[in-house]
C-alpha cells in the first residue's frame, strides 16, 4: 500500500550534534576515552562519512544528520588494530548499529568494558539512492528505518536528552517484499534471484562492509578445497549469496549496510530479512538486543521443530 | 441470567423417545445454569451401535454428517447420550488418523470432513466449561445425606484415548460433578462394567444378567440411587430393573437418575421441569425422605 | 466345524480375509501375543463359544470361517474393554466390528441372528426416517424374530410414561440420509470401499 | 602424485553375484592416480591381506582403497594390514559394495555401475587423505564405580583386587542395592544377605576403595584415562570418624514412625538411622525432613547420648573432586509402580489394578522384604492392611513388562523366576495357602532355571494359569482377580486375600541426568547404551566409562556379576598401559584464520574447546583462538560445521576429503 | 520393491549426507536384510550429522545431483550427545533459504534413521528417488554452472545482433 509521501522531523538533529560534540570534549578533557568513532561532513553539500578522532579539538567536527548513514561497528572489527589500542574507544551508534555491536560482543570480537557507546536517538536516515541533501520523507527513508524497532538506543553510556517526534506511519518494505516473493512458486522465485546474483560483480563490497563478516579468512576465498566458486560467474554468486545469508542467520540484526554499498543493487538486506523472520518463527530469536552467549543456530532445545525431518 | 456459554445441542434419537427426560432436564438444567443450547438443524441419527457393528463407513458418514450440521451453529458441540458421544468421538478419531477412511467419507457425505469441532459430553461442560466452582454456586438445594452411585458404563470412556473424558479406568469425572452439588458418592466395583446396552432388544437374557450385577453391586455399597450419563445405561438399569428384581427374587429399588436431573434438583428445578415422573423406578420416595422434594 | 481338525498350510490360511479385516479395523492382527486378558476382562466371555483371544487366534491363523461361524462375534456387545485393556494395543472391539461388517457382506450362518435382526431394522429405520423410532423398531423386532409376547408388559407402561412415542417426529432433510446410503452403496459396487 | 591401489572384493559370491567386480577393477583402475586394481575372492581373509600388503610393498603404493563390504565390518582389519605393511593406517578407506550395493540392488547393471561411482568416490577421497599420527594420552589408574549395589561392589572389588584405586559412590547411606534387599534367591534359594554382607564388608576394609555413601556425581569432567569427577557428599550430620556405630541414638531417637524405604515403606525407621542392620558403613544418617531438631530446633537427643559427640548439625554438603582414568556405571534398577502417571508421561499406571490403592496389593519387592527373616514382620508372610495371614494368594506376572499400552514393550527378564520363587517361599511359609500365578508365558532360560519353575508347579503346588488379568477390584477384605485361563478359553475369578505384582524393571529415577553428566546414551527408556550389543556389551559409546547391571537392561544377579568383573577386566586392561592410544579423527584449529568467535565452543557438547592466547615474542597478546583438546574431543566435527571460516577441521573428515567425493559424483 | 523389468526416462541422482552410527549403520541392516532399493542413491558416511555442512548440500546440487538425503540418528541417540539436534536447527534454517532462493524443497529430505531402521532407510531412499523422479532432473544449478556473466539479460534487439554476429 504506497502512502503518499510524508516529511520527517528531524529538528532533533542539531540538538544531537551539539550534545555529541560537548561529550565527545568532555570524553578527551577526562581522558575518558583514547579515540572516537563518529561522523563527520564530507564534501559534498549535506553528505556526511566517519571520522575517528583522538583530541578534544576534533570534537567540533562530529555531526550527527540524516545522511549519517553507516554503521560505525565496522570500524571495530577489521580496522580495529588501527585505532591504539591504549583505552576505551568511544563510538557513536544509532539503535541498528547498536544491534550489531551487541552481536559482536556475544561472539567475544568486542568487550563492552573497551566501549564509551554514544547513543542517537533516530528518527530515521536517507536512502542510499537519495542525494545527500534530501529531506528526509516517508519516501526518501532507507528501507531499514521504515521497520526500525529501535530508534532508541538502550544500555549505552551518553544518549542526548531529546525528544524523538512521533513519526509517521510508514511502510514495511522489507516484509511486503519477503511476502511477495514468498507468495511465488519456486520457480518464479528462482528466476528472480537468477537475476539479481546474475548481476554481482563479486566486489566483495558486501563483505567488506558488513560487521559481522570478520573472518580473517573468508571460506569463500578458500581454493583447497574451493567450497565455493570464486569467479563472477553466476553459479559461483549465487553459491557466494547463499552462503552468506546463512552465514548471518541468527546474527545479522539488518543494518542493510550490504545492500546499501552494493553497486549493483541486489536486495541483498532481503535475503537477511528472511532468515531473521524464519529464525523468529522457528526460535523465537531476535539478533541484536541482549549479549548472547549463544545465537539461534549454536544452541538447541530437544523440542525444537522438526516436523520437516521424516 | 446472562448465558455464559453456547453450544450446539445434538440430543440423538433416544432423547426424543424413550429418555425424553433426559432431553428435558438437560434443556432446564442448562437453562437455569446460564449455557445456552441451539439444537443442531436436522440432526441425524449417528447410527449407534447396531452401524458400527456392521457397517463402518455408513457410521463413520453419519457422524461426520452430523459434524457438519453442527459446524453451522456456534459453540462446541454439547453431546447428552454416551453412545452418540461415544461414536461422534470414534469417528473424529478414525478420520483424523485414516486417510484412506476419511476420503471416502468425504465421498459418501459429499463434503469435506470437519475435525476440529470439538464434541463435548454434558458432564465435561459441567466440571470443566462451567468448572465445579461455579457449579456448586448454583446450588439451591445440596443433595446432602444423598449415597450416589455413579454408574460410567462404557462408552463414557472407553478406549483410553478416544473420548479423553477422563481416565480410562479410574475416571472421577461423575463424582467430582455430583459431589461438587452436595451429594455423597460411594465406592463400588461395577461402575465401568457393562449393562449390556445394545442387546436390550435382541438379548434382553443377557442383558438381564449384566445390569443385574451392576445392581448388586450398587446395592451392596450402600447407594440410595444410581446416576447415569446414557439413556442405554438408563433403560437397562431403570426400565427392566423390576423385571431383574423378578428374575432373581431380590428387591433393589435404586431409582435411576440422569445426571441432569440430580444436578437439576440441586438447583431448585421442580419435578416436572426435570421429567421425574417418567422414571419406572419411582423416586419420589427417596427424595422425600432425604427432604429434597 | 469347531472340532474339526486344522489343516495349516499357505493355501488354508486365509491370509487375504486378514488383511481386509486389519484395513476395516485399522489395527494389527499380528500384534496379539495371547495373553488373554481380553477375554478376561470381557463381560460376554461367558456367553461366547470362542472367547476373544481366540478369535485373534483363529484370525492370526487365518480361519476366518471358524470365526464366522460361531456367535461369538455377535455376541460382543462393543463395551470397548478388551481395547482399553490389550497390552498391545490391539483395538479389538473395531476387529469385531470389521468382523461383522465381513459377516454382514457374506451369507454367513450367523445371519439370523437376532442381534443381526436388530441391527438391520435400525439401519433401515434410519434411512426411512433419519432418526431412530424406537417403538417401531420393537414392534417390527418382535413380529420378525416370532417373539410377538416378548417385553409384552413393558411396552404400554413405557408408553404411559411418555417413553414410546406412538408417533414420529421425522426429520426435514431425507433426501440427505438417503443420498448418503445411496453414495455408499455405489462406491462398493465400484470397488472403492469395503 | 598418488599411487592409489584399489582391491575389489567379491566377498564369496556376494558381491560379485551382482556386480561385475572384474569390469570394476577394470574401470577404477582407468581413473587418474589409481596405479594398481585388482579384485579377489575374499579380501578379508589371510591370502586377501597378503594380497593388499605385498601390492603395497611391490608397487610402492601410496593410499589404499578397499571395495568390499561396509567400514563398519572390516575398516579396523584393512587399516591395520595397511600399516603392518608400512603404510599409515589412514591412508586406507574401504568402500562399501556390499551393504550399500550389491546386497540391495538385483539388477547387475545397476548395481555394477554404482559400485564403479562408489569406488571412485572413494578413490578421490583417499587422495586427500593425510598421515594421521596416532594420539596418546596418559592413564591415571584410579578407578570411579558409580553405584553400589551387587554390580558396583563386584566391579569395585574386582579392580581393587588388582591393585588399583576405586572410588565407590553411592547415593543411599549404605551400600548393598536392591540385593540386600532380597529375601532368598533362584534358583538355589540361599539367603541374599548371607552371601552379600560378606561382599559389603569386603569393601568397607579393603585398603584400595574409598567408599563415598550418601554421596552423588555431580560433574564429570575429562575424557578417558583423565576424568575429574566431582562428587557431592551430603550432610550426613553424623561425624563418620567418631561414629562408633553402637546405635544409641537410633534407640533414643522419638520419631520412630517413619516409612523406612529400605522395607518398601512397611516397616518403620527412626530419624536418625541406618537403613537396615548390616549396613556398610555402619553409621547413621540424621533424615532432614523428618528430624525434629531440623524441623523445630528443638530434641537433640542423639546429640546427648551420643558417646563419642559424633552428631554434628551444622555438617555440610562438600564437594570432593576426584581424577580417575576409567569409570563403571552400575546404577542398577527401579521398579516401575501401577500408580497413575503425571499427563504426558509416556508410561501409563494401572488403573483397572487400582493405581496401588488397593492396600493388598503389593509389588515384588515388597513380598521379598515380607519373607526376608530380617524384615519388618520377621519374615511372616502378613498383609499390610490387617496383619492377617493371607491363605489364598495371587500372583500376576508380566505388569508393566511387555505393555506396549502403558509405554514398556520389553520383557524385565526375572520376573518369571522370581515369582516362581515367591511361590515356593510362599508354600514352606503358609503350609495351607494356596498361591496362584497368572502368566503369558515363563521365561526360565539359564542353568537350572526352568527346573526351578517346574519344582514350584510340581512340588510346590503352584497354580498357574494362562492368561493375564483384566480387573483388580477390592471386594470386603478380598481382592477380586477377574482373570482368564487361555487354555481352558474360560474366564476365572479368584478372591484373593493378597495380590503381588511381578512390576516391570525400569532405570534410576534420574539416569538420563547421570547419562547427560557422563555424556553417555541411553536407549528410550532411559536404559544406558552398549558400545555394540554383541562384542562391546560392557563399554559405552564414550570411551572409558563401562556398564555393569541393570542399568544397561533388566538382569539377574548372575548375569549382574559377571557383566560386573567384565567391566572390571575392561577397566584393568585400560590400566595395563601408561598411556593409551586412540584413534586420531579428532579436531583441530587451523590457528591463522581464527578469529576466536568461539562458535565451535559453543557447540561442542563435550567441552574440548579451550581458549588459548597467541602471543608475540615481547608476549603481547595478539589473539585469542580455540584449542581442540584432542583427549577430550570426540570427533563428531558438529564445531567445523559451525566454524564460518572453517578454521577448525575433523581429521579424516576434512572439507578437502569431502568436496573430492562430492566432485567425484 | 525395485523391480529389474522396469525401466525409466530419467534415472536421478540422489546423494545421501549420513551419520556413520545410526543412518549408515541402518543402511547397512538394510543390506544385511537383502532388502531392495532403487540404485540411485550415493552414500557419503559422516560421523555425525553435526558435521554436515550446508556448503555440503549446495555442492552436491551444483555437481549435478537432483535430489539430497541428510540423515542421522534420532534425536536423544546422537553417538555425540548433541550433533543431530544442533543439524536440526542448522537445516531447518538452511532449508528455508533455499526455498526462498527458489529450490524446491521436494528434492531435500531430512530424515532419523537408526541402525535398526533398515527397513526406514529403504522407504526414505525410495520415496525421494521417486519423488525426484517425477519432479524431474533439477536443472537449475545446471543450468547456472554453464551460464556466462551477464549472460541472463540480451534485452536489446541492438544486443541481440551484435551477440549473434560474434
Amino acid at each position: 500500500m504506497p502512502l503518499t509521501s510524508q516529511p520527517i522531523d528531524t529538528s532533533i538533529y542539531a540538538t544531537i550534534t551539539a550534545a555529541i560534540r560537548s561529550e565527545a570534549s568532555r570524553l578527551f578533557t577526562a581522558a575518558e576515552v583514547v579515540a572516537i568513532i563518529g561522523y563527520a561532513a564530507a564534501r559534498r553539500v549535506g553528505s556526511a562519512q566517519p571520522v575517528i578522532i583522538t583530541d578534544a579539538a576534533a570534537a567540533e567536527t562530529l555531526i550527527f544528520t540524516e545522511a549519517c548513514v553507516n554503521n560505525l561497528a565496522v570500524y571495530l572489527t577489521k580496522a580495529k588494530k588501527e585505532i591504539p589500542k591504549k583505552g576505551k574507544i568511544g563510538i557513536i551508534v544509532k539503535g541498528c548499529d547498536l544491534k550489531a555491536l551487541v552481536g559482536l560482543m556475544g561472539e567475544s570480537q568486542l568487550k563492552r568494558e573497551d566501549l564509551y557507546l554514544i547513543g542517537i536517538p533516530c528518527a530515521g536516515v536517507l536512502a542510499s539512492a537519495v542525494q545527500p541533501a534530501t529531506t528526509l520523507t516517508t519516501e526518501t527513508i532507507a528501507s531499514k528505518c521504515c521497520e526500525c524497532d529501535v530508534h532508541l538506543p538502550l544500555g549505552c553510556d551518553f544518549v542526548p536528552s531529546v525528544t524523538l517526534p512521533p513519526g509517521p506511519q510508514m511502510e514495511s518494505r522489507y516484509s511486503e517484499e519477503i511476502a511477495r516473493l514468498e507468495a511465488l512458486t519456486p520457480a518464479e522465485r528462482w528466476a528472480y534471484w537468477k537475476e539479481q546474483f546474475a548481476k554481482c560483480i563479486k566486489c566483495y563490497a558486501c563483505r567488506q562492509i558488513c560487521p559481522f563478516c570478520f573472518c580473517e579468512q573468508c571460506l569463500c576465498d578458500r581454493n583447497k578445497p574451493q567450497m565455493v566458486e570464486t569467479t563472477p560467474r553466476p553459479a559461483g554468486n549465487t553459491a557466494w549469496h547463499i552462503v552468506r545469508a546463512m552465514h548471518l542467520a541468527g546474527r545479522c540484526a539488518g543494518c542493510a549496510e550490504c545492500e546499501r554499498v552494493c553497486p549493483m543493487d541486489i536486495p541483498l538486506n532481503l535475503l537477511n530479512r528472511k532468515m531473521a523472520k524464519e529464525l523468529k518463527e522457528l526460535y523465537d530469536y531476535e539478533a541484536g538486543f541482549e549479549i548472547n552467549d549463544k545465537g539461534p543456530l549454536t544452541m538447541f532445545t530437544e523440542k525444537d521443530d522438526q516436523s520437516f525431518i521424516k | 441470567m446472562k448465558k455464559l456459554l453456547d453450544y450446539s445441542y445434538y440430543p440423538g434419537c433416544s432423547l426424543h423417545a424413550s429418555a425424553s427426560e433426559y432431553d428435558l432436564s438437560t434443556r432446564e438444567l442448562f437453562k437455569a445454569l446460564g449455557i445456552g443450547l441451539t439444537e443442531v438443524p436436522d440432526w441425524f441419527c449417528c447410527g449407534a451401535t447396531p452401524a458400527h457393528n456392521v457397517d463402518e463407513l455408513l457410521s463413520l458418514s453419519l457422524c461426520a454428517k452430523n459434524l457438519e450440521l453442527a459446524d453451522k451453529v456456534e459453540g462446541d458441540m454439547a453431546v447428552a447420550c454416551a453412545s452418540c458421544f461415544s461414536r461422534l468421538k470414534t469417528a473424529q478419531h478414525v478420520l483424523g488418523v485414516s486417510e484412506v477412511k476419511r476420503k471416502q467419507v468425504e465421498k459418501a457425505i459429499d463434503a469435506p470432513v470437519k475435525l476440529d469441532s470439538n464434541v463435548k459430553h454434558l458432564l465435561e461442560i459441567l466440571a470443566k466449561d462451567l468448572g465445579l466452582e461455579r457449579l456448586a454456586a448454583a446450588v439451591n438445594k445440596p443433595l446432602s445425606g444423598l449415597k450416589v452411585a455413579c454408574y460410567y458404563g462404557c462408552l463414557l470412556t472407553r478406549p483410553a484415548d478416544v473420548p479423553n473424558l477422563d481416565c480410562a479406568e479410574a475416571p472421577t469425572i461423575m463424582e467430582k460433578v455430583i459431589e461438587a452439588v452436595g451429594a455423597e458418592t460411594v465406592a463400588w466395583t461395577h461402575r465401568l462394567e457393562c449393562c449390556g446396552a445394545n442387546f436390550t432388544l435382541s438379548r434382553p437374557g443377557v442383558v438381564i444378567q449384566l445390569t443385574n450385577a451392576v445392581l448388586e453391586s450398587a446395592k451392596a455399597a450402600g447407594a440410595d440411587c444410581i446416576m447415569v450419563g446414557c439413556p442405554l445405561c438408563h433403560g437397562n438399569l431403570d426400565i427392566r430393573q423390576k423385571e431383574i428384581e423378578g428374575v432373581y427374587n431380590t428387591s433393589y429399588g435404586l431409582p435411576v437418575f440422569y445426571l441432569t436431573q440430580l444436578i437439576g434438583i440441586s438447583v431448585g428445578l421442580g419435578a416436572d421441569k426435570l421429567g421425574l415422573d417418567a422414571m419406572m423406578v419411582n423416586p419420589m420416595p427417596l427424595l422425600k425422605e432425604k427432604g429434597l422434594l | 466345524m469347531t472340532k474339526k481338525k486344522m489343516i495349516i498350510s499357505q493355501e488354508t490360511m486365509d491370509v487375504d480375509f486378514v488383511r481386509k479385516v486389519e484395513a476395516l479395523a485399522g489395527t494389527s492382527v499380528r500384534s496379539c501375543f495371547q495373553c488373554g486378558k481380553c477375554s478376561a476382562g470381557c463381560p460376554m466371555a461367558t456367553f461366547m463359544e470362542h472367547p476373544p483371544n481366540r478369535i485373534m487366534r483363529l484370525l492370526q491363523l487365518g480361519q476366518w470361517q471358524r470365526v464366522l461361524a460361531g456367535r461369538s462375534i455377535w455376541y460382543c456387545v462393543s463395551c470397548e474393554t478388551c481395547t482399553t485393556r490389550c497390552p498391545n494395543t490391539v483395538d479389538l472391539a473395531s476387529i469385531m466390528d470389521a468382523l461383522r461388517k465381513l459377516s454382514w457382506d457374506s451369507d454367513g450362518a450367523s445371519k439370523e441372528s437376532y442381534v443381526q435382526l436388530a441391527n438391520k431394522l435400525f439401519l433401515q429405520n434410519i434411512r426411512t426416517y433419519g432418526r431412530q423410532y424406537e417403538m417401531r423398531l420393537a414392534a417390527v423386532f418382535n413380529v420378525k424374530s416370532g417373539q410377538f409376547l416378548k417385553d409384552l408388559m413393558l411396552g404400554p407402561k413405557l408408553i404411559a410414561k411418555g417413553k414410546l412415542k406412538v408417533f414420529h417426529s421425522k426429520n426435514k432433510n431425507m433426501s440427505e440420509i438417503e443420498k448418503i446410503f445411496t453414495r455408499i452403496e455405489e462406491m462398493r459396487k465400484k470397488g472403492v470401499a469395503l | 602424485m598418488s599411487r592409489i591401489g584399489v582391491f575389489i572384493c567379491h566377498c564369496g559370491e556376494n558381491i560379485s553375484r551382482t556386480v561385475d567386480v572384474e569390469r570394476v577393477a577394470e574401470e577404477v583402475g582407468r581413473l587418474p592416480g589409481v596405479a594398481f586394481s585388482t579384485d579377489y575372492k575374499y579380501m578379508c581373509s589371510d591370502p586377501g591381506q597378503t594380497l593388499v600388503k605385498k601390492a603395497i610393498q611391490e608397487q610402492k603404493l601410496s593410499h589404499v582403497v578397499v571395495a568390499a563390504c561396509s567400514p563398519r565390518m572390516h575398516e579396523k582389519t584393512f587399516r591395520k594390514a595397511v600399516e603392518a605393511a608400512g603404510l599409515n593406517p589412514f591412508l586406507c578407506e574401504m568402500a562399501n559394495i556390499r551393504e550399500h550395493c550389491s546386497w540391495v540392488h538385483e539388477n547387475r547393471e545397476e548395481a555394477t555401475v554404482k559400485a564403479i561411482d562408489i569406488v571412485g568416490m572413494m578413490v578421490e577421497r583417499v587422495k586427500k587423505n593425510r598421515i594421521l599420527p596416532t594420539i596418546t594420552v596418559p592413564v591415571t589408574k584410579r578407578a570411579l564405580v558409580i553405584g553400589g549395589g551387587i554390580a558396583g561392589i563386584q566391579a569395585a572389588l574386582d579392580i581393587a583386587d588388582c591393585g588399583h584405586e576405586v572410588i565407590l559412590v553411592e547415593r543411599e547411606p549404605s551400600i548393598g542395592g536392591h540385593m540386600a534387599q532380597l529375601s532368598e534367591t533362584f534358583p538355589t534359594l540361599d539367603c541374599s544377605q548371607c552371601i552379600m554382607t560378606p561382599k559389603m564388608v569386603d569393601v568397607a576394609n579393603h585398603p584400595k576403595i574409598k567408599l563415598y555413601t550418601y554421596s552423588e556425581i555431580e560433574l564429570v569432567e575429562g575424557y578417558i584415562g583423565n576424568f575429574q569427577v566431582t562428587i557431592k557428599k551430603k550432610a550426613r550430620s553424623v561425624d563418620e570418624d567418631k561414629c562408633t556405630g553402637c546405635g544409641v541414638c537410633m534407640t533414643k531417637c522419638p520419631q520412630k514412625k517413619i516409612p523406612n524405604k529400605f522395607d518398601q515403606n512397611i516397616g518403620m525407621r527412626t530419624a536418625i538411622y541406618v537403613p537396615f542392620p548390616q549396613a556398610v558403613p555402619n553409621t547413621p544418617v540424621i533424615d532432614r525432613d523428618n528430624c525434629t531438631w531440623f524441623k523445630t530446633g528443638k530434641c537433640g537427643v542423639c546429640q546427648k547420648v551420643c558417646g563419642p559427640g559424633a552428631i554434628d548439625f551444622e555438617q555440610q554438603d562438600t564437594l570432593i573432586v576426584e581424577a580417575v582414568g576409567a569409570i563403571v556405571v552400575s546404577t542398577g534398577f527401579d521398579l516401575y509402580t501401577i500408580a497413575e502417571k503425571p499427563k504426558g508421561s509416556p508410561i501409563k499406571g494401572y488403573g483397572e489394578f487400582g493405581h496401588g490403592k488397593i492396600p493388598d496389593v503389593i509389588d515384588g519387592m515388597t513380598f521379598e522384604r515380607l519373607a526376608s527373616a530380617s524384615g519388618p514382620t520377621g519374615g511372616k508372610i502378613l498383609r499390610p492392611s490387617d496383619g492377617k495371614e493371607p491363605k489364598q494368594i495371587v500372583f500376576i506376572q508380566c505388569v508393566g513388562s511387555r505393555a506396549r499400552e502403558k509405554g514398556i514393550s520389553y520383557c524385565s527378564k526375572v520376573c518369571c523366576m522370581y515369582t516362581a520363587k515367591h511361590t515356593m517361599l510362599y508354600h514352606h511359609k503358609v503350609h495351607d495357602g494356596q498361591a496362584y500365578v497368572f502368566f503369558m508365558d515363563a521365561r526360565t532360560p539359564g542353568k537350572s532355571y526352568d527346573e526351578f519353575w517346574r519344582r514350584s508347579i510340581e512340588e510346590e503346588e503352584a497354580v498357574y494359569i494362562r492368561g493375564m488379568v483384566s480387573r483388580l477390584y477390592q471386594k470386603g477384605d478380598k481382592i477380586v482377580v477377574m482373570g482368564n485361563d487361555i487354555s481352558v478359553g474360560v474366564q476365572v475369578e479368584i478372591e484373593a486375600d493378597m495380590v503381588v505384582l511381578a512390576t516391570a524393571i525400569q532405570p534410576q529415577k534420574g539416569a538420563d541426568a547421570l547419562a547427560q553428566k557422563l555424556g553417555i546414551s541411553y536407549d528410550k527408556y532411559h536404559f544406558y547404551s552398549e558400545a555394540h550389543a554383541k562384542l562391546r556389551p560392557v563399554e559405552c559409546a564414550t570411551a572409558g566409562i563401562y556398564l555393569a547391571g541393570a542399568c544397561q537392561g533388566p538382569k539377574d544377579i548372575p548375569e549382574t556379576v559377571s557383566q560386573a568383573s567384565a567391566a572390571a577386566a575392561k577397566v584393568m586392561t585400560l590400566f595395563s598401559r601408561d598411556q593409551m592410544e586412540r584413534e586420531p579423527i579428532v579436531a583441530r584449529v587451523r590457528e591463522a584464520g581464527c578469529v576466536g568467535c568461539f562458535a565451535c565452543k559453543k557447540v561442542c557438547a563435550y567441552g574440548a574447546v579451550e581458549e588459548k592466547e597467541i602471543r608475540d615474542r615481547q608476549g603481547n597478546l595478539i589473539k585469542i583462538v580455540a584449542y581442540v583438546n584432542p583427549g577430550v574431543c570426540a570427533g563428531c566435527g558438529t564445531c567445523q560445521a559451525t566454524c564460518p571460516s572453517k578454521s577448525v577441521e575433523l581429521d579424516g573428515y576434512t572439507d578437502e576429503q569431502i568436496i573430492a567425493m562430492i566432485e567425484a559424483l | 520393491m525395485h523391480s529389474e523389468n522396469q525401466k525409466h526416462d530419467f534415472e536421478p541422482k540422489i546423494i545421501a549426507f549420513v551419520c556413520t552410527w545410526c543412518t549408515y549403520a541402518g543402511a547397512d541392516l538394510a543390506g544385511t536384510s537383502r532388502m531392495q532399493y532403487p540404485s540411485n542413491v550415493r552414500v557419503l558416511k559422516f560421523p555425525c550429522t553435526g558435521r554436515i555442512d550446508p556448503v555440503f548440500i549446495l555442492k552436491a546440487f551444483q555437481q549435478g545431483a537432483d535430489g539430497v538425503l541428510v540423515s542421522g540418528c534420532h534425536p536423544g541417540d546422537c553417538h555425540y550427545i548433541a550433533g543431530n539436534f544442533h543439524a536440526r536447527r542448522r537445516f531447518a534454517a538452511f532449508r528455508k533459504l533455499l526455498e526462498f532462493i527458489g529450490v524446491d524443497l521436494g528434492r531435500l529430505a531430512f530424515s532419523w534413521v537408526s541402525a535398526a531402521e533398515g527397513g526406514k532407510w529403504v522407504e526414505v531412499v525410495t520415496d525421494l528417488t521417486e519423488k525426484v523422479r517425477a519432479m524431474g532432473p533439477m536443472v537449475e544449478f545446471k543450468d547456472l554452472a554453464l551460464e556466462e556473466q551477464w549472460s541472463g539479460v540480451i534485452n536489446t534487439p541492438e544486443l541481440q545482433e551484435a551477440y549473434d554476429a560474434i
